[in-house]
């Protein structure tokens, strides 16, 4: 069965719309009770005692909805949990309900750790959507590898990573960067980089790969400071300050979670005018500007792969789901939307290999593409990364963004970049 | 603070005790848990060391230190260095661009190991750092502030701003430290894989050996002459001073030997838990660990011990049942134990149980409070 | 260094990270004040001050809802009433902490630092429950954005200015409150002797909860005013209660004017040193010689000497 | 005058004050081996500030305090106690819960160090200077009671007892007598007279019968001053004494 068809119904809201005259949908409606009644035997589709029943499958969800860490990881849960009642609404994966089991990571990587160990062990589960920080993810990574479980890992992140335990189904670095940086030269102008960034992993691998972008791949362009801030770091007139000074052509920020309001408020306060001041920034989503305010922030780039903004049948009727789930008011991130993919890949995945055992989904991973992506279409690459288009989206007052540029094709995920590191 | 009150026959009750918990960590966990449940057991076990290293600073001594953190991070981080260095051999690190150091180095441009970290490249020297490390630190500490007779809350403060100082620097220097990923990925102890679930139980035992015997230590120190003026310097300084004794040593020397306690726990934690995060070196663990004291009694070893335990267990099952709510839980408890029970459970057992039991010997002991099974 | 930099853009750095310096400084007496109050008072270690101002911000939050549905014409004042609202609600929050929790853990000031802990983390999960995990955005009326134009390099932040203002009456207040107000006097008659101050008929009991109250309540307009500079989130409050207890600590408990003053130090050395390092050492450099000096004067920088 | 003296004890010219008030102001005391010196004065004319001042407690802000001829200002109290000064604070100061075995054996002037207090065993002979002190307080069958279920008078006597296991030269009682019934004022004289056998001692007393009944000589401290210094007869004779203090 192609994922064709299955794109069509992965969104019950959608149908009606997209059952205009097609032939493909009038079958996959009818496909629900098909895929319940041939399910395959337990034995067939699960040889390696994961917890998976005639009727059920069990997954683990595991985010922080505690700590300084919730603030970002609540969309990521309330996406996953959307995607697992849509799969159970179209019958479920080889003919089985998901059902999944929550965990509270606590913004706390040992604790991370702790209950991936519980997932994995004691529930047995098919496949475990979670994690948000970087850090998080390396706190759980070897768990995975030594107890053989599959993650789907939703962030933007450094890259510097590939397992076969893990798919990413956010961008890597490179992905993400790149092809903003090269936009802004070409269409701004700009020659001048100011980058700024929390002090953890990920801003600093991330600008270390813009640096060296700029410095060796940018024609006559240079970066005029780098600076790093205490994670939830609140005070930024100092670094504006030099800013205003140095008066570069571009910001760039990658600064995360509570420091961003702080610091978009007293940029706005310091009178610098994104109207004329070019801002880049790779940690900015809707999710966040919840927090900033639309009025801090207009006039921003943001660059990323996904924008609740983005005008394709697939993400109206995601948008639409979501919000009749979670409330009208809910905004949707890039994060959130890589979130949602998890649970369909995975789907695609366990039905392209006929199986829930974690070696065959690796294996069968490669090439699994999900046509119903809110972001357009996806392909997991050799690497468990995604191929994915990137998008400028430009801040609007109203927190949500107007996509001002993209990628003519899929960016290749490319976690060890050569010439980067 | 509280004074000890007056227990009947303290060492037998003791005796009883210590059994109790001996047999309890040492069997019953063993028979009754799978390696899963029991391997977070050890987890908890190696927050009972800081415990009990509170118990004689803070119980005891009066001295509250809410940076204990930092020396069970340190000593975790210590193990851990010689564990990543073991794992990122050569061989495994291949991709890498300078392939033999470990990788967040790498990933941070550093090109050869640190000096800092040469040392780690041996067992013997790294498991001197385990304890010395952490324990200098402590003396740097103590011997400024208590020379300054700087005490009570001030002292407290200015540890946890310790806390906060070594938690930036870490995070921030993380081409030496991991960075906030802290320091992951280790698999081997000289060849000896970890990660398997015999490793697991062997490293379960060693931990409650050690722990035993720090608490046999506590308990001796507790006992000795030197308990009862650490217990005088809580209650009346002035005097002990006009004794002739040089408080501010006293003072030190315990610090000191809490921090190693806590050091101790914090390698047992790198080796069952397989990773160090700097999240530990942070205000929020150091906290934590002064409450699993407070809530088995800051006085009683045994309690602390217990405390810890029940704690953690709560911890875990309360926030498997409800991820979303489980916190409300943790805070009614710390409040009702400090407004219930200002001994803790210790506390409860020796100032209300006992003394309402017919003779003291069998029931006193008997009447140790018993942890809640960790299930 | 200097170099790349011209006379006057030393001069405009000076002057604007004097402001930055000025902006942090007033943060931090707003911070520090109703700790002030309640640990230096009292000797209560309240963990859970940051909560208490997060509780003023989220106040703030809906007051700028109900403004904009139902009053609109108004929304430019907002903030004013918001600021009231976050007064009355944190305070009464700390009266009702005083009555159930506080006033039975007098005798054992060490353990306040557990107690309130644990309802930090109750306030914490509150929030969450009641406003989501995610943060909210406090819309400023206009005229709060936007700075004034000195001279072509220098600018003043008006919200910047209007934190110095808000913060400069309130420590006014408090002032007189302490050191003019009949309340003021009982207060620091409880502080010195309880037992005699009780036996001469100062109802301590009252006192103790007033000062509470009115500690939290400050808190609460701090936190308020940072929805002007920081985010709003559950466990925002956090990220402030090492510092402020640092500058209460560092000031020398017993004294208002040591808390200004050290809020004063530990602000302009930051900035300056932000200027010159980045944020993280900065923060690392300031931390350290804020201890430093605790250690050469263990019991702050204002107290008096007294008989012991 | 000469530096160098044969006194036991010598303040010369101390002075000490607090945010300006001069508590004490260029005083001057010496006390002699084998005296038993007493201080009166009103409230506030600096006693007890003498004592501390003498113990190491208050730091002197000028002046010079010497004991058997060595510079005793800025050493530590530890160190000032083990050259042979022992102090009785005001309200007594005793290891409430421990027993009065213990309060002896900690104040026992040997294990001092932690490693001395770690490994430290209660000898026969610790045993026997414990009781010998204890008959000296009237306690003897006392050893096994918590010290916090003495009468206050007991607690006074056993903080002097823990002055006196240490075997100091100069003992200073801060009023050694307060709120003790008249037998045991009485036993109290007669421990002091039976104690001055071998060392000195500094007593702050108000009780003018007990003064009496004790002293050598008496100090007169008035605002920070010696008033007046001699035996009771002419202290008492003395018209500025009587005026600021005995008068009425």
């Amino acid at each position: 069965m192609s994922s064709e068809k299955r794109s069509g119904n992965i969104l019950i809201p959608t149908r009606r719309e997209l059952l205009v005259g097609a032939a493909a949908l009038s079958a996959s409606a009818t496909l629900p009770r098909l895929a319940s009644a041939d399910a395959p035997s337990t034995a067939a589709v699960n040889t390696t005692g994961l917890a998976v029943t005639d009727s059920e499958v069990t997954v683990g969800i595991l985010h922080s909805v505690t700590g300084t860490m919730a603030i970002s990881e609540t969309g990521s849960v309330e996406a996953e949990k959307l995607a697992i009642d849509q799969i159970n609404a179209e019958g479920g994966v080889l003919g089985r309900k998901i059902k999944f089991i929550q965990e509270d990571g606590a913004s706390d990587w040992p604790t991370f750790a702790e209950k991936a160990k519980k997932l994995l062990v004691q529930d047995k589960c098919a496949a475990v959507f979670g994690c948000w920080t970087s850090a998080s993810r390396k706190a759980v990574l070897p768990v995975f590898e030594q107890y053989n479980g599959m993650l789907y890992y939703p962030t933007f992140y450094e890259g510097l990573e590939q397992s076969k335990n893990v798919i990413y189904t956010g961008q890597e670095a490179t992905q993400q960067i790149l092809a903003g940086l090269d936009w802004v030269t070409r269409t701004q102008g700009s020659k001048t980089f100011y980058l700024l960034g929390s002090d953890y992993i990920w801003p600093r691998t991330s600008n270390k790969i813009a640096r060296k972008h700029i410095e060796n791949h940018l024609e006559g362009c240079k970066v005029l400071g780098e600076e790093y801030f205490p994670l939830g770091n609140t005070q930024f007139n100092s670094v504006i300050n030099k800013i205003k000074l140095t008066k570069p052509d571009v910001i760039y920020a990658i600064i995360v979670g509570g420091s961003n309001v702080a610091f978009y408020k007293q940029l706005k306060a310091a009178g610098i005018d994104m109207s004329k001041q070019v801002l880049l920034t790779i940690s900015v989503t809707e999710d966040e500007i919840d927090g900033i305010g639309g009025e801090n922030i207009a006039g921003a780039y943001a660059c990323m792969k996904y924008f609740q903004s983005l005008d394709n049948p697939n993400n109206k009727a995601f948008v639409e789901a979501f919000h009749k789930m979670w409330g009208p008011k809910t905004v949707i991130g890039d994060v959130t939307q890589a979130a949602y993919l998890g649970p369909n890949l995975w789907r695609l995945t366990a039905e392209k290999a006929g199986s829930f055992d974690i070696d065959k989904i690796a294996a069968a991973s490669p090439g699994v593409e999900f046509k119903g992506a809110p972001e357009g279409y996806v392909r997991i690459h050799e690497n468990h990364h995604l191929w994915s288009k990137t998008r400028v989206g430009r801040a609007r007052l109203d927190g949500q963004f107007d996509v001002v540029y993209e990628t003519k094709d899929l960016v290749e995920p490319n976690p060890f970049p050569k010439g980067y590191q | 603070m509280a004074m000890t009150g007056y227990r009947i026959n303290p060492r037998s009750l003791d005796l009883i005790g210590f059994a109790l918990i001996a047999v309890l960590i040492l069997v019953v966990f063993p028979l009754m848990l799978d390696v899963f449940r029991l391997n977070l057991v050890g987890k908890y076990l190696t927050y009972a060391f800081v415990a009990v290293g509170l118990v004689l600073c803070w119980g005891s001594t009066g001295i509250l230190s809410l940076g204990q953190g930092i020396f069970f991070g340190l000593g975790g981080y210590c193990m851990a260095a010689f564990l990543k260095l073991e794992a990122s051999s050569v061989a495994n690190t291949k991709i890498q661009s300078t392939p033999g150091i470990p990788d967040f180095m790498d990933w941070n441009q550093i090109t050869a190991l640190p000096y800092i970290w040469m040392p780690f490249k041996s067992l013997p020297l790294s498991l001197i750092a385990v304890i010395a490390v952490p324990t200098l630190f402590a003396f740097i500490i103590g011997a400024a502030m208590f020379k300054r007779r700087v005490g009570g809350v001030y002292f407290a403060i200015i540890t946890q701003a310790v806390a906060a100082v070594l938690t930036i620097l870490i995070i921030g220097r993380q081409g030496y430290t991991g960075g906030i990923n802290g320091i992951t990925d280790l698999r081997t102890l000289l060849g000896w894989d970890i990660r398997t679930d015999g490793a697991k139980y062997i490293l379960y035992f060693v931990c409650c050996f050690l722990l035993l015997g720090t608490m046999f230590v506590a308990r001796f120190i507790q006992m000795s002459k030197l308990g009862r003026i650490l217990v005088a310097v809580r209650d009346q300084e002035d005097r002990v001073r006009f004794s002739g004794y040089d408080v501010a040593n006293f003072k030190i020397f315990v610090f000191c030997l809490a921090s190693a306690m806590a050091a101790v726990g914090g390698a047992m934690f790198t080796l069952q838990v397989g990773f160090m995060s700097p999240s530990f070196v942070g205000i929020v663990p150091s906290i934590e660990m002064v409450i699993f004291c407070a809530v088995g009694g800051r006085e009683s070893v045994l309690g602390a011990v217990v405390g810890t335990l029940l704690v953690n267990w709560v911890k875990t099952s309360f926030s498997e049942a409800f991820p979303e709510l489980w916190l409300f839980a943790m805070g009614g408890l710390f409040i009702g134990v400090v407004l219930a029970f200002p001994r803790g459970l210790a506390g409860l057992v020796t100032d209300q149980i006992i003394p309402r039991l017919p003779s003291g010997r069998f029931w006193s002991a008997a009447a140790q409070p018993n942890p809640a099974p960790a299930e | 260094m200097f170099g790349d930099y011209s006379f006057g853009d030393l001069m405009s750095i000076l002057a604007m990270q004097g402001f930055a310096g000025l902006i942090l400084f007033s943060v931090f007496v707003l911070m520090a004040l109703g700790l002030a109050i309640i640990f230096g008072q009292m000797g209560v270690i309240n963990m859970a001050h940051g909560e208490f101002m997060i509780l003023g911000a989220y106040m703030t939050f809906l007051t700028s809802h109900i403004f904009q549905t139902y009053i609109p014409v108004f929304y430019s004042g907002y903030f004013f009433v918001a600021m009231a609202v976050a007064f009355i609600v944190s305070g009464a929050a700390g009266l009702a902490t005083e009555w159930l929790l506080i006033r039975h853990l007098y005798a054992r000031p060490l353990d306040t630092l557990l107690a309130t802990w644990g309802l930090s983390l109750i306030m914490q999960q509150a929030f969450r429950s009641i406003f989501g995990a995610r943060e909210v955005g406090v819309e400023l009326p206009d005229w709060m954005m936007g700075s004034l134009q000195v001279t072509d390099t220098i600018e003043v932040q008006i919200n910047g200015l209007f934190v110095m203002g808000l913060t400069l009456i309130i420590t006014g207040i408090v002032a007189v409150l302490m050191y003019r107000s009949r309340w003021g006097l009982q207060v620091r008659a409880v502080v010195s002797n309880r037992i005699m101050s009780g036996a001469v008929g100062i109802d301590t009991r009252r006192v103790d909860r007033l000062t509470f109250g009115l500690g939290c309540g400050i808190a609460g307009i701090a936190g308020s005013a940072f929805t002007m500079i920081g985010s709003t989130s559950p466990s925002a409050g956090q990220l402030y209660i090492v510092d402020t207890f640092l500058v209460v600590v560092f000031g020398g408990a017993q004294s208002l004017l040591g808390t200004v003053a050290s809020a004063l130090t530990i602000s302009q050395s930051q900035s300056a040193l932000e200027f010159f390092l980045t944020g993280s050492m900065a923060k690392v450099l300031t931390l350290l010689i804020v201890i430093g000096l605790l250690m050469l004067r263990p019991q702050g920088l204002f107290v008096l000497k007294v008989r012991r | 005058m000469s530096s160098s003296t044969d006194f036991l004890l010598a303040l010369e010219s101390v002075s000490v004050s607090f945010d300006g008030f001069k508590a004490v102001d260029g005083l001057n005391l010496y006390v002699d081996k084998g005296e038993l010196r007493v201080i009166i004065g009103p409230n506030g004319a600096g006693k007890t500030t003498v004592l501390d001042l003498i113990c190491g407690r208050t730091r002197v802000s000028e002046g010079s305090i010497k004991f058997k001829d060595q510079e005793i200002t800025g050493c530590k109290e530890q160190e000032i106690v083990r050259r042979g000064i022992g102090r009785k604070f005001q309200t007594p100061t005793i290891y409430e819960h421990l027993t009065v075995f213990e309060n002896l054996e900690l104040s026992l002037p040997r294990g001092r160090n932690v490693v001395g207090a770690l490994f430290w065993s209660r000898t026969e002979e610790v045993k026997a200077r414990v009781q010998e002190i204890a008959a000296m307080i009237y306690l003897p069958d006392q050893l096994g009671r918590p010290a916090e279920t003495l009468s206050h008078g007991q607690k006074q006597w056993l903080e002097i007892g823990m002055l006196l296991i240490q075997d100091p030269e100069l003992l200073m009682l801060d009023e050694p007598v307060a709120g003790m019934s008249v037998s045991e004022r009485q036993k109290t004289a007669a421990l002091l007279n039976d104690i001055i056998k071998n060392r000195s001692v500094i007593v702050i007393e108000h009780d003018m019968k007990f003064v009496e009944s004790i002293a050598h000589r008496v100090t007169v401290l008035h605002q920070g001053k010696v008033l007046a210094e001699g035996d009771m007869q002419s202290v008492q004779a003395n018209p500025k004494v009587k005026e600021v203090y005995l008068g009425h």
